[in-house]
């Protein structure tokens, strides 16, 4: 319920930078999801916002109030630690009802909503154990209750379903989202789960070395990333990136690495001929082709067989790597040497210096 | 050495395995263990056994471990009972007899079954009939003697509010010095921990004279308050403090905790093992205080246990007999409250219920 | 019990918030500081102040306004000496004799104190039958009087005490072990360590608990030996204990008195003399009581103990670090 | 009216004054005196600080007698000084001030009187003669030797380590403590005449090493548990372990006092004790003052001195004699035995006993001492010690 | 390079039955995961196996000798732990090389191993931190590099991957396979992702509360699952269940609980007529079809647009849930009546009372 502001957020730790100018906005309501390589600084980013770390420069605001110097506790937020930090001494009930303890919350309300919480969470069976007697994903269940329990003005998740299993992880994709539709208050969440951040987000945030590459609707960075950075980021299986030269910029032909040369049906790209650049195409818009119709062939170094689809792992003539994803299953072997079609109209393409996407 | 310290260091989760065969290093931590009864327990309970004896008995050459008596019979024809001796030489070897009187090197004993019959035997050719004799006088004595309900209460109320209130002010402190950082934390720490180098010895009088301003002497209030203000509890408490993560106190300020609350809900909990230290400590220091109450307490009605038992030592003699019936049971009472306490040392936690 | 404290946490909360929100964190530091720095400040801390004042003061007074001020005139009756390695030649020998007793008596007491009680700390701490009676196996000696402790010992250690009948049962000549003052010296060692140990031991056992177990466990996944885990395990993660251990050890080892003084007296002759001995009789027992002098003692003896706590300190953050 | 009273006990002393206050309290209504029973510690130590600090009692039984003399109620006023005079005499000194001070202040409930004790069954069994009166410290020494080589006794002699005990063997063998104009000296030849041969004997296996060897510093050690249990044959004690022999070694043996042998130019034993003072920081002097004054009383001093089993210091009541009612046979005769003694006493140990300062002089002389016994220091050197120790004493307690 | 053999493994805390009877032969150098939900007693058994827990009941070899009273120490296992347990004192360099110093690795080996390691795990600069300053993925990687340091008989590893972003995820997969090639040891891996259970496993072990339902290659899992169990937890998005009834047993034909009637294929099911079964039909075994040509119609209550895919969750008549998963994007909406049509070939059929398979 709450709109939350960041602007040119700093933070170092000694001499080390870790997040550098940060600048977002997150609007009442929204669900924001924080994704970026490990390291990043999400979770710094998550623990200034909560007001446990402070900031080393910049200002945040929460509903349009500066909470700079505004003590965690009373931001009205609450936070899934990536750690869980659970508290080992207390029962998996007490850890539940602590918050609500401290605002004061009648007892058999209290009782309710925890009651509420682990039938949420399938915890009804732990609420007196001490989380020394829990598993991994039993605790960060806890680690969930306890800040689902209060509801705040701004939830903050680190990664908070890192630990269990595919279906529970969907139940509580859904319920975590039932739940910010019931509340409607605002949510930043971190994951490192690409269908948990297209599904869930209204909008991503992709965090690189303490820097946001691109703030948008999860579509919007699939489709149209602003950078190598962010293109490779998100989708899964990565995007792949080939070497290509620009072979007539007003046809918009281009050649890629080690193949024959394709044209992309738009052909407004602000390139000379014979530039330089890297062309990205994800691995569901190659398919396998005969080599008479193949833009080019790559010899097959590996291959995954996950069921319901495979993923093909190819290297270019040129040695780079192409990943193919090909529904249902395959039989063709590592060794073998295949013709790839590319589905042109779904190729992007990045400088090869600065990795800035080229507009079409 | 190494598969001792093997022994040693591992933990009960890695104990775990261990098939029931007794290794080596079984041996040596139970040998260890039985040294320690024998080193550090024998005298404690040679100490018990010594309470129940008399004060002649005390000052006897070689000391024995059991409390003897001689063995007395009444006779007929004798007024008062009389000392049982066996005679080691002469014609009556081996004979009990029970002795009249004694003049000089010569005992007049008298034969059981004769009581009429003085025979006279030098002195060297007799022993003692002893039998085992618990002196319950040492301790009957000392009810009758002195008030020890009286002195039972103020040991008890010092060591209690005294206790109570050091440790709720000391882990105050504690927190504040291991989990904030302010300006002055290194100055209030090195004050703390320099006032434990001058020896409690020399202090006595200048922290009389503050008492005495205050109006505390001869008021149990001026062994309580001064006693709850040692540095010791601090800087135990402090550096425990240390270990626990910050990460859960940031979760409890997450939970809307006030640090007052953390302090109490979270802090003091996750410290219990250092608290049941300092706890025990605490008691005992105030339970047997010793040299501070003798200076503020002079009347007898503020007199603690340890004042009471000390007042058996006098300029010339000690009379170790009731002194020692006296600590036994001064001892009773904090050995209660270390079998209870010592349970929470145990209860660390083993894991930090995080990552 | 539970409840009521309870209630007067909740209660003490109130203002406790208030001041929270009033004052900030980081000056509500001093808030929880303050109980404590009132009563220390008044009880402990203004005394020792007093006594540096007393430590400047002559006569056998005992009010500090009825002495008479002599600067630094007792520090030099202390410190003067032809040379201090020869308390014969110091004009107060019986301090320099005290303090050399002191220095070796700190140096063997403190080892062998804090080795045992490390030693029985890991050993209570390791999956034991009855625990909690070997804890309190330990810890007993803790609770008797320095009084009954050197009565103890000089019952065992008398000329027909339990020792001697030991050394004659197995056919060793019998010693008088406190007639000789290598032998007192060994055996005030020995009973202060034995006085002591278990409350180390009990503040070394708390320390043990709070590693982690699961440090443990990956150590013995690395398959760490025993010994190495405890010196690279164990011990680091002790130290923060470690340090209380040490420095309160130290400290109360140079303040060693009571118990050394019931047993031996300081004899024989001054061989076990210790430093707060010389002190004690200089200020409070003996006749006149030279107060200031001993304050003036007590105060080189602090001075003494900084260095040595800091260097102490220094040495395990270097270790904790290195 | 409430008065407080601290005594610290080695007996039965303050059984006995607490009983008889309580007919004080009958004779005076409305008062009520409280005797505070302590540890002995507590009037060494803790009293003078109460005193000068204003938080002491009324009135409380002390040893220090002339050190804590600044701090005396003046009872003069309140009773009959010429019953005090005739009754108490020269011992009214031991309390005062110094030779112009003429107060009453306390009244001396325990004389006590230093000397030898004998185990007189291993004299019998060894059937050695025991030395007479006039016996010198060499004879007794040689008859102990003889008892205890035909008894097989461990231990020949011993003296209690305190400055006090040897004070008068050592005024015997002619230590004069004081120079001509009266103040201290402490070591002169007769006292290191002494001294040397005490550290002789104690190393000579004569006296028993232990006690004085045994200990440090100003620590008071005696020799009553080798002396009950019978392996000592001569013990150099006081007249105030009569009580404890007589419990303590009951049948066991016949034990005899024998008073101080004697030295070259005396045969004195020091005389000592406690008594009961008042403090001038009273609110009631005058209940303080009736109080001292009706424990002086005759009948009443007699049965306290009878009751607590000790030496009378007043005049009359020790000429009638007392009536040991309670006591057995052997201590009724050694208390007789002991206030024989008191006659034998040289005024300079009377001096010694009265000089206010002396506790630092017996404390010296313990230190020094035992370090020439244990060789730490030659006996020249101690001695040398002794008198620069004494020096820097007195300047202490003159700096005011 | 050794066999490990569970027999009859169980294990109790206090009263609570965790793991009930595991039997389990894992071959040398094979690749076993092990899956299951959230509290199943997959980090127990990992413990057990490690020699951490004693094991209540049954036998544990490797390589044919019983260890069930070997230390830990003596084992020769190396493990990730699901909390990490890295040594809070020492470096991220002291946390690598204290196991290769215990085994008394000369200097330079060890200076050459972490610098291997390090390169692998992308922590070059991190190497003289402690642990509380790393990110929680930074500390996840160190923990696996203390694994890997040394070359045991046996790896464990417990959801070594959870806090890791995808791209690292794929490099550290490979990284661990490549690992697994080289040394050819036996690793035992427990993990919630999909993906890595089916591409890493030689075998894959599916855990439920203490017991393994099934343990076999990935692909068997995936096509023949013993029981109702295993098929939904094998495969993402999770397989749909709906309840059937066997109109003609002898036809193989089945119908589905809201729709018409299918025709089986094979047609030997051991079924009489009118039984009640359970269909199992993966999300990508139905296709979006005319309602001509559909088996049945389907209410459409949510869309997940995933970019190069997109997740149709659907309501059935009877109010199943049928999970529909689409290649590319979709432009249905939340509301709309669509029909369904399914791939004959790929539905399985469980018994409704026991969950088991009900066989061709
Ligand atoms: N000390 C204990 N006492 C009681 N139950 C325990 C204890 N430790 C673990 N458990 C229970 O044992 C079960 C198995 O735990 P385990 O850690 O093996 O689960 P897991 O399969 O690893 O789960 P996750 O995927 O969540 O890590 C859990 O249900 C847990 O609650
Ligand atoms: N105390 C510290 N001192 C120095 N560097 C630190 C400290 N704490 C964190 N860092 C660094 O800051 C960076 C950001 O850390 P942060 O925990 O925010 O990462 P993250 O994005 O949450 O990563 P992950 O996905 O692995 O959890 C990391 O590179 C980390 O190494
Ligand atoms: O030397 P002390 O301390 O034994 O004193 C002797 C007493 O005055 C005897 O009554
Ligand atoms: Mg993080
Ligand atoms: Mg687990």
């Amino acid at each position: 319920m709450a709109n939350l502001q960041l602007q040119d957020i700093e933070k170092a730790f000694g001499s080390v930078k870790v997040i550098k100018g940060v600048n977002l906005t997150v609007n009442h309501g929204e669900f924001c999801v924080f994704v970026g390589p490990s390291g990043c600084g999400k979770s710094t980013l998550l623990r200034m916002i909560s007001g446990l770390d402070s900031v080393s420069g910049g200002r945040i605001t929460i509903d349009g109030d500066l909470v700079n110097d505004v003590a965690a506790a009373d931001r009205g937020l609450s936070m899934v630690f990536q750690s869980y930090a659970l508290y080992p001494h207390m029962s998996v009930r007490q850890n539940l009802s602590f918050g609500l303890e401290n605002l004061n919350t009648p007892r058999d309300v209290i009782k309710k909503k925890i009651d509420e919480v682990a039938t949420m969470l399938q915890i009804h069976e732990l609420l007196d154990r001490k989380p020394k007697d829990l598993s991994g994903g039993q605790r960060q269940r806890v680690a969930i209750g306890r800040a689902v329990v209060r509801e705040p003005r701004i939830f903050l998740f680190d990664e908070p379903l890192s630990n269990l299993d595919a279906e529970l992880r969907v139940d509580m994709r859904g319920e975590i989202a039932q739940l910010h539709k019931r509340l409607g208050n605002t949510m930043i969440y971190v994951t490192h789960d690409q269908v948990e951040a297209m599904t869930m987000a209204d909008k991503i945030a992709v965090l690189r070395a303490g820097v946001v590459e691109q703030f948008g609707a999860p579509l919007e960075l699939y489709h149209s990333p602003v950078n190598q950075f962010v293109a490779g980021f998100i989708g899964s299986p990565k995007m792949n990136f080939l070497n290509a030269q620009v072979v007539s910029a007003a046809n918009g032909k281009v050649s890629l690495g080690a193949g024959r040369s394709i044209i992309l049906r738009s052909d407004d790209f602000m390139l000379s001929d014979d530039a330089v650049v890297v062309a990205g195409i994800r691995p569901n818009a190659v398919r396998v082709a005969e080599s008479a119709v193949a833009d080019f062939t790559v010899e097959i170094s590996g291959v995954e067989r996950l069921g319901g689809e495979s993923y093909l792992y190819t290297k270019t003539r040129d040695g780079s790597p192409v990943t193919v994803n090909i529904q249902g299953e395959t039989s063709l072997e590592p060794g073998q040497e295949i013709g790839l079609s590319v589905d042109v109209e779904k190729v992007h393409l990045f400088d090869s210096d600065t990795g800035a996407t080229l507009h079409r | 050495m190494g598969k001792a310290i093997a022994f040693l260091t591992r933990t009960r989760g890695s104990r775990d395995h261990a098939g029931s065969r007794l290794h080596w290093t079984d041996w040596f931590t139970y040998g260890y263990l039985l040294l320690g009864i024998v080193l550090m327990f024998g005298p404690v309970i040679w100490l018990l056994m010594s309470s129940f004896k008399t004060d002649a008995e005390l000052n006897t050459f070689p000391p024995r471990f059991l409390p003897y008596a001689q063995e007395m019979i009444t006779l007929d024809g004798h007024t008062k009972p009389l000392p049982i001796f066996t005679v080691t030489e002469g014609e009556l070897e081996g004979v009990q007899v029970a002795q009249v009187r004694r003049v000089g090197i010569v005992s007049q004993v008298v034969k059981m079954d004769a009581p009429d019959e003085i025979i006279k035997i030098k002195v060297k050719e007799r022993e003692p009939v002893e039998k085992l004799a618990l002196a319950w006088e040492n301790y009957s004595d000392l009810f009758k003697r002195f008030n020890f309900m009286q002195f039972l209460w103020n040991s008890t109320f010092i060591t209690v509010i005294s206790t109570l209130i050091m440790l709720l002010v000391n882990s105050m402190a504690a927190f504040a010095l291991s989990k904030y950082e302010f300006r002055g934390r290194t100055v209030v720490l090195a004050m703390i921990i320099g006032t434990l180098m001058i020896p409690q010895t020399v202090v006595l009088v200048p922290l009389f004279l503050v008492v005495r301003e205050m109006g505390m002497i001869n008021s149990l209030w001026g062994v309580i308050i001064p006693g709850a203000a040692t540095p010791t509890g601090v800087f135990l408490l402090r550096q425990y403090m240390l270990t626990i993560p910050d990460e859960i106190l940031d979760a409890a300020r997450m939970d809307k905790a006030s640090e007052w609350k953390i302090y109490w809900r979270i802090i003091l909990p996750l410290s219990a093992p250092a608290i049941a230290v300092l706890a025990i400590l605490a008691i005992m220091w105030r339970w047997n205080d010793f040299l501070w109450p003798l200076i503020v307490l002079s009347r007898t009605e503020n007199f603690t246990l340890q004042l009471a038992l000390n007042s058996f030592q006098g300029e010339m003699a000690t009379q170790w007999s009731s002194l020692l019936a006296m600590t036994v049971l001064t001892l009773l009472p904090i050995a209660v409250v270390f079998a209870f306490l010592q349970k929470y040392i145990a209860t660390g936690i083993a894991s930090t219920g995080g990552k | 019990m539970a409840v009521f404290l309870n209630s007067c946490m909740r209660i003490i909360e109130i203002p406790m918030l208030y001041l929270q929100q009033k004052l900030g964190i980081s000056k509500l530091a001093w808030v929880f500081l303050l109980p404590n720095l009132l009563l220390f400040g008044l009880f402990a801390f203004l005394p020792v102040v007093l006594n540096l004042v007393y430590a400047m003061t002559g006569s056998d007074q005992i009010l500090l306004e009825d002495r008479t001020w002599v600067g630094m005139g007792n520090y030099n009756t202390l410190l003067s000496c032809k040379d201090f390695l020869d308390p014969n030649s110091c004009t107060d020998d019986l301090f320099w004799r005290a303090v050399y007793n002191t220095l070796s008596f700190v140096l063997l007491q403190v080892g062998f104190m804090v080795g045992f009680a490390l030693l029985t700390a890991l050993i209570l701490n390791s999956k034991i039958r009855a625990r909690g009676f070997f804890r309190s196996v330990f810890f007993f000696p803790v609770l008797l009087s320095p009084v009954v402790v050197a009565l103890i010992w000089k019952w065992i250690l008398q000329r027909e005490g339990l020792a001697n009948a030991a050394l004659e049962g197995a056919g060793f000549d019998t010693i008088n072990w406190l007639l000789d003052r290598h032998w007192a010296f060994f055996w005030s060692v020995f009973v202060s360590v034995w006085a002591h140990m278990g409350f180390y031991t009990l503040i070394l056992l708390a320390g043990l608990q709070a590693i982690p177990r699961d440090v443990y466990e990956a150590a013995s996944m690395d398959a760490a030996t025993p010994l190495r885990t405890f010196r690279r395990i164990t011990l680091p993660l002790l130290m923060p204990t470690m340090i209380v251990v040490l420095v309160l050890s130290l400290i109360k080892s140079v303040q060693t008195f009571d118990e050394v003084y019931a047993f031996t007296g300081g004899g024989p002759g001054s061989a076990t003399t210790f430093l707060i001995q010389y002190v004690y009789e200089t200020g409070f027992a003996g006749m006149p009581r030279l107060f200031g002098l001993a304050s003036a003692a007590s105060i080189l003896l602090a001075l003494v103990l900084v260095v040595l706590t800091f260097l102490q300190l220094w040495a395990s953050r270097r270790n904790a670090n290195g | 009216q409430e008065l407080r009273f601290m005594c610290s006990t080695d007996g039965n002393e303050c059984e006995v004054i607490e009983d008889l206050v309580t007919r004080f309290e009958a004779e005076n209504a409305g008062v009520d005196v409280i005797v505070d029973i302590v540890p002995y510690k507590s009037i060494q130590e803790n009293l003078p600080v109460q005193l000068a600090a204003g938080t002491g009692p009324d009135l409380a039984k002390v040893t220090d007698l002339g050190g804590l003399s600044p701090y005396y109620l003046d009872i003069k006023p309140f009773v009959d000084a010429d019953y005090w005079e005739k009754s108490f005499g020269d011992i009214l000194n031991w309390y005062r001030k110094g030779p112009d001070d003429e107060g009453l202040y306390g009244l001396h409930s325990q004389l006590t009187i230093t000397g030898g004790y004998i185990n007189r069954t291993l004299f019998d069994q060894a059937e050695v003669e025991p030395p007479a009166a006039d016996a010198t410290w060499e004879q007794w020494a040689e008859a102990a030797a003889e008892v205890a080589e035909a008894t097989e006794t461990p231990h020949l002699m011993a003296m209690d380590r305190s400055g006090h005990r040897i004070a008068g063997p050592a005024i015997s063998e002619g230590a004069k403590l004081f120079a001509e104009d009266g103040s201290p000296i402490l070591v002169d030849e007769g006292f290191t005449n002494f001294v040397t041969k005490f550290v002789e004997w104690n190393n000579d296996g004569t006296m028993l090493r232990d006690v004085w060897a045994g200990t440090g510093g100003d620590t008071y050690q005696d020799a009553s548990q080798e002396f009950i249990n019978g392996s000592l044959v001569y013990y150099y004690s006081g007249s105030w372990q009569v009580g404890k022999f007589d419990s303590e070694i009951g049948d066991a043996f016949d034990w005899q006092v024998v008073g101080t042998p004697c030295g070259a130019v005396a045969c004195t034993g020091m005389p000592g004790g406690a008594g009961i003072v008042g403090f001038k920081s009273t609110k009631q002097p005058e209940m303080v003052a009736k109080l001292l004054d009706f424990l002086a009383r005759e009948d009443i001093y007699a049965e306290l001195t009878a009751r607590t089993l000790n030496i009378p210091a007043h005049a009359a009541v020790a000429a009638k004699g007392v009536d040991y009612e309670g006591a057995s046979a052997p201590a009724a005769a050694a208390l007789n035995a002991w206030g024989k003694q008191v006659s034998t006493v040289s005024p300079v140990a009377y001096a010694y006993q009265g000089y206010k300062n002396n506790r630092a002089m017996f404390g010296i002389t313990m230190t020094r001492v035992s370090q020439a016994i244990v060789g730490e220091l030659t006996i020249e050197e101690a001695m040398e010690r002794a008198k620069v120790d004494l020096e820097q004493a007195l300047t202490e307690v003159d700096a005011k």
